[in-house]
């Protein structure tokens, strides 16, 4: 009796606990904390905080490997794997961010990219964050090419795309990747600010932009067929993403299929979201995360936010210099993504100088141009580095 | 070592340590330079094709646009008909079971549709499940 | 640089377009036109349009199958697989479409069949269309019985039966057959008419009938199940569309399970419908779609239409000549199914008639027992074809 | 060759284009017979089972159909009551709420409830809830 | 021509049917008839019921395997298995349980359970009839020790463990085990009430009980979060269940992921709740289920309920007596769970003593305290009989 | 045989039936024994930390539990200014649009806010739907 209760504390997580689980658990709650009280993007957060809870928990196996048993044509289940085993088949595979992409797409408005096209400059030049970046992880000798693509892609600030190109080229950072992500697109108004205003001149931040022209519905449906056509015979990797981003806002804008557009931005993506989120946290294992690397990815993909911040500032001001027009520096730190945050820190920002100037529409051009961007320096790397 | 050679030892995982950190910075150099040129071009033709796009549409505003919207409701006929006729049936049973009489005593000659800005198939309620069938 | 240039160049879509998919480009750019300014079936014509262009444009790679190892006891993903290969897997293994045809039992009221069940004989008669069709498909020596099977049913008048057919029979059509078979349901209107009035006198397009009687709840709810019990008894492959057809109708009117009601004929079957749709279409593929078999498949598909539209107008007029009944034959028509296109068709065309003659529920009846009838007649097919 | 024989062949996609175009037409033909005569009997004898089951349900319109509604209503009964005495048990604690006062000070002797068309355990919020459990 | 039509009726169910499978399609009848009718849990007995008529129809093949081979590193399908197979691939590999957990965790309020934390030990010994039901099991010598711990589970009047734990244990059970389950979960108000009147005094059932304090949003947020940690540590297997069970409750309680929340406990267990019911009830096929084992599960399914009750009851009366507590007895059977149903039989009895004595809310505490103390049993039974 | 062999016996369902009736219901007492044994301990331990959690967090109910949440409000300051600013250009554009001016001509220069009990993201459509976006 006394043997089988021994036995039995044997099998109790207590005896399994180690520092870096507790450890991996005191970051859980800490995320947790962010996501519920400082309501830092919860909607992944909490999903993923929960993952990184779940998986810490020695012995309680939600990640396990099923074990098979193949005889002549016959594929054996010997022993089920574990419930986030599977759901995280999702991710590894790459199905649950392209379909994350359909939902976002039929949430989003691109009618001020139409309305003012040059904002796609703006959206590829925040791109330049992802590179510099990459050339920091190849330099730091820690990283192969594959993983320092996947810390690149951070300044991307999309977590979809991220943790596309992440589980495709290093699914063994997805889960410290994942997380600076998030917690990076959740800090834009604190980590951009400072560096909008040192780049621009109190004048700059206080000009006007004329306003944006309406959109006919036409315009709006040819939209993402052309840009799934030429993003996708351009980059072809890019195509998964660019092409279900655009699909979901067909469903938006062709306005015959409501009810795909309501599915696919309300029910599909709440579900897939739930399933990426614990999934992606739940590779965050001590052994895993707590490593010099993790460090090193959290110190690189600020940089990337803020090289890529840097960037779209700056070609805006070139923009105004060599082609004189007249675009408030301010939207081209929107340009990172993060949609809507990066666009309401240029609003606010730009308010800060002048209370009557809303830039909030003019910044949801290179906004919404930046996911575009994103997803092409994406499909480059996948061509550069994939094993496709 | 060639460019390629150069690039293709640093995509290899197997291979990239190999490397000296100065072969290593170059390829991470042509990989910038490939990834933002590949990135500004796709964009830029974007740029072009859409700008082109929206010059083409809104050349003649008043005209061009508006015929395949009219197409659109008036061209298939019958289906147009239909859903009038079908407004008169549902209207006309609503009636008969309200007056409880036979749908065969009434005839209701024509209806003003008041437009709304619900989609057409939308109106009524059965039609609009019918519609949603497949 | 200039060779990575080329390079890369080499791995564009540009390089891979060739004369067939830039065809394909241009049909999924129709059927895009069709879908959304004409309105034809824009649920599944917008996902399936999408599905063919994304299959068609070079090194995407959304199709691509994966690449896996096995050693020993281990099955390792080398490589994954496209996304649309992942989700086309519920089209190929037969999951899709008896789950839609769930949605589709929880949204149709077999009321008008229960109170006139002599429906169900025009519902019989109108698969004369499939069962010609195939011996069409036959005599033209390019199909074997398989195929042929696959194109007859596009008679059937019925998505989902087509693609659970031709995806068991035939899988290598399953792109033209279910592009064929949502095509012609689109253009019932037209397709229907001329056959409806040369097939009848104007004293009969004029009868009118007897209202229908009131159907009991108790009826609405014994009736999926009898219909689930005696048809899978008499075919036994049927069990699976006919099984979930009649699930989903007891959802609707068993009256307590209200929340699965609503999600088998909404939130379900919308997803499943994207699914289902793009992968079809990305089975459309140039090699596989522009060949002489498709203009083959394109025109017996409208032939078995015309016929099954014949046999039920044909059938009616004998109904009323032998047993002295009072049917118009015009919702004979109706039993191709096509729900609820080919029943307004009726209507419409008894009302250019007599403009108060109101046949719509009446042809209801024909309508839905053309779903059935057309899913015994798929379950025959398979019986007789079928590898089961 | 049998018929069994030509149908086997016929089937097999590997053995089909051994046949004449006379063996296939006949082929073919048999089939349709057997698909349109399986089509045709099923829906037949559906057809007798459905006027055959209407017959039956609509022979007594009065009574029969009435009873197993009322037994559903009342043979449960503790559960009946239970629903009743919580609808209770809801609209004192919503009184007390209001009033400020222990729910232990008010008894509520009786509630006449009035018909509603939504299903019963429908009616109020936490006791659907309660019901969607499992 | 004959020949064929015989050829044919030998493929036709009614070729197939036995004495076994007719009675199984009564028993099916019965079941509609038990949710339709009689309202009993119908949200799961439909599908179920459904599934017993579907796998018991001769030749249909809804559960059929697939036939796949394997040839060097290719996996080919040469014939896709039934629907219901891939369906239940869900049950087998644990997937749907943990997710009905936790839609179940969004749709429950523990805050009577924190405003009253003894209810915990009422939860826990409302468990006893698991395992006296367990040592019955294994006296009768019918069953293993995963079976009989599988039957024993029954008492723990919780569909998603049972069907959990009967899937990792002892599949061949399945059915049976899933159809007892929630049989007796639909007839605890006519199994419970009997043994708690036998048990306690009229002055007893008459006890009114303070009323519960407001509990804070922040104790209901980290009520979750603590009992997912002390639970999983102390039984690791039961990780799974209670994880998904509190990430569900934190969707809720949290208030920044309504989104989450809605789908948890709409969409998504819907969903699942469809496939579980059916596949389940597709396990009982006559050979599985027509056995003296169905037989004497079901009679130690009663047992375990009854027992469950009846130890609820009595520790309640311990309390009372040894440490001095005012806890009315009859709240105590409410820890077998049976979420509200058993929490409303308390309310009920109380009130035929005094109809002025709201037990409701008191009965709420034991009532989840429950499902958390059967899952604590299910896990311990698992890392016992387990393979893992 | 020891308990642990015992044990180990009986969860081997191949090696089961080798037991005497006695032996398997001495392992059956056993297994119940540890199950409820674990799990009344696990509902106890629960039972303690959670009473420990209540009383430390309604110890200082009126200071305590306030903080955080005054805080979550005011801290990340620039989000609230954000919001309140895009509150206002939101209803300037209505105003515009309403009064067919340009947006720039019309300055708000404060807006008192009336609380409501939806979350704050939830509060303009736009805005909550930029939220939901990720
Ligand atoms: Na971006
Ligand atoms: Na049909
Ligand atoms: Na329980």
């Amino acid at each position: 009796m006394l043997q089988a209760l021994l036995d039995f504390f044997k099998s109790t997580g207590f005896y399994g606990l180690t520092f870096g689980s507790i450890t991996m658990l005191a970051i859980a709650s800490l995320l947790l904390y962010l996501a519920i009280v400082k309501k830092f993007e919860p909607l992944l957060l909490v999903p993923i905080a929960f993952g990184v809870l779940l998986t810490n928990l020695p012995f309680a196996g939600l990640m396990a490997e099923p074990i098979i048993a193949i005889t002549g044509d016959m594929i054996h289940v010997v022993q089920p794997g574990g419930l986030l085993y599977y759901l995280y088949q999702g991710d590894v595979l790459g199905i649950f961010p392209p379909l994350i992409f359909m939902g976002v797409g039929a949430m989003t408005d691109f009618g001020p990219l139409i309305a003012n096209p040059k904002s796609l400059l703006l959206g590829a030049a925040a791109q330049f964050g992802i590179f510099i970046t990459f050339i920091g992880a190849i330099a730091s000798g820690l990283f192969t090419a594959q993983q320092a693509a996947s810390i690149g892609i951070i300044g991307g600030a999309d977590g979809p795309t991220a943790i596309f190109l992440a589980s495709k080229l290093a699914p063994e950072l997805l889960g410290p990747i994942a997380i600076a992500a998030y917690s990076y697109m959740a800090l834009v108004p604190i980590i951009q600010p400072p560096i909008m205003k040192l780049l621009t001149t109190k004048k700059e931040r206080a000009i006007r932009m004329t306003q944006l022209r309406d959109v006919s519905k036409k315009e709006k449906i040819l939209f993402p067929i052309i840009v799934t056509v030429i993003v996708s015979l351009m980059v072809p990797p890019a195509a998964t993403l660019i092409g279900m981003l655009m699909l979901g806002n067909l469903f938006r804008e062709c306005g015959v299929v409501g009810r795909l557009e309501d599915t696919a931005k309300n029910g599909l993506i709440n579900v897939i979201t739930i399933f990426l989120g614990i999934t992606v946290g739940a590779t965050a294992t001590a052994e895993q995360f707590l490593q010099i690397e993790t460090l090193a990815i959290l110190t690189l993909g600020v940089t990337a936010f803020a090289i890529g911040t840097a960037s779209g500032v700056l070609l805006a001001k070139l923009m105004n210099k060599t082609l004189n027009m007249n675009i408030n520096p301010l939207i081209g730190s929107a340009g990172v993504s993060a949609v809507p945050m990066a666009a309401r820190v240029s609003q606010v920002v730009g308010q800060q100088e002048d209370p009557g100037n809303f830039l909030l529409m003019h910044a949801m051009g290179p906004n919404v141009a930046g996911v575009i961007g994103s997803a092409v320096s994406a499909g480059v790397l996948l061509s550069l580095f994939g094993t496709n | 070592m060639t460019t390629t050679e150069l690039l293709a030892t640093f995509a290899d995982p197997k291979l990239i340590h190999s490397l000296g950190i100065g072969d290593k910075l170059s390829a991470g150099l042509i990989t910038t330079v490939l990834g933002m040129g590949i990135t500004f071009s796709a964009l830029v033709i974007l740029l072009f094709i859409i700008t082109w796009m929206t010059t083409l549409l809104n050349q003649a505003p008043a005209t061009v646009p508006e015929v395949p919207k009219e197409e659109a409701v008036t061209k298939p006929g019958i289906n147009t008909t239909a859903n009038d006729n079908e407004l008169v049936a549902a209207i006309t049973t609503a009636l008969a079971m309200t007056l409880k009489t036979s749908t065969s005593n009434i005839v209701i000659r024509n209806i003003n549709k008041v437009d709304s800005p619900t989609p057409n198939w939308n109106k009524a309620g059965i039609i609009e499940q019918m519609n949603s069938r497949f």
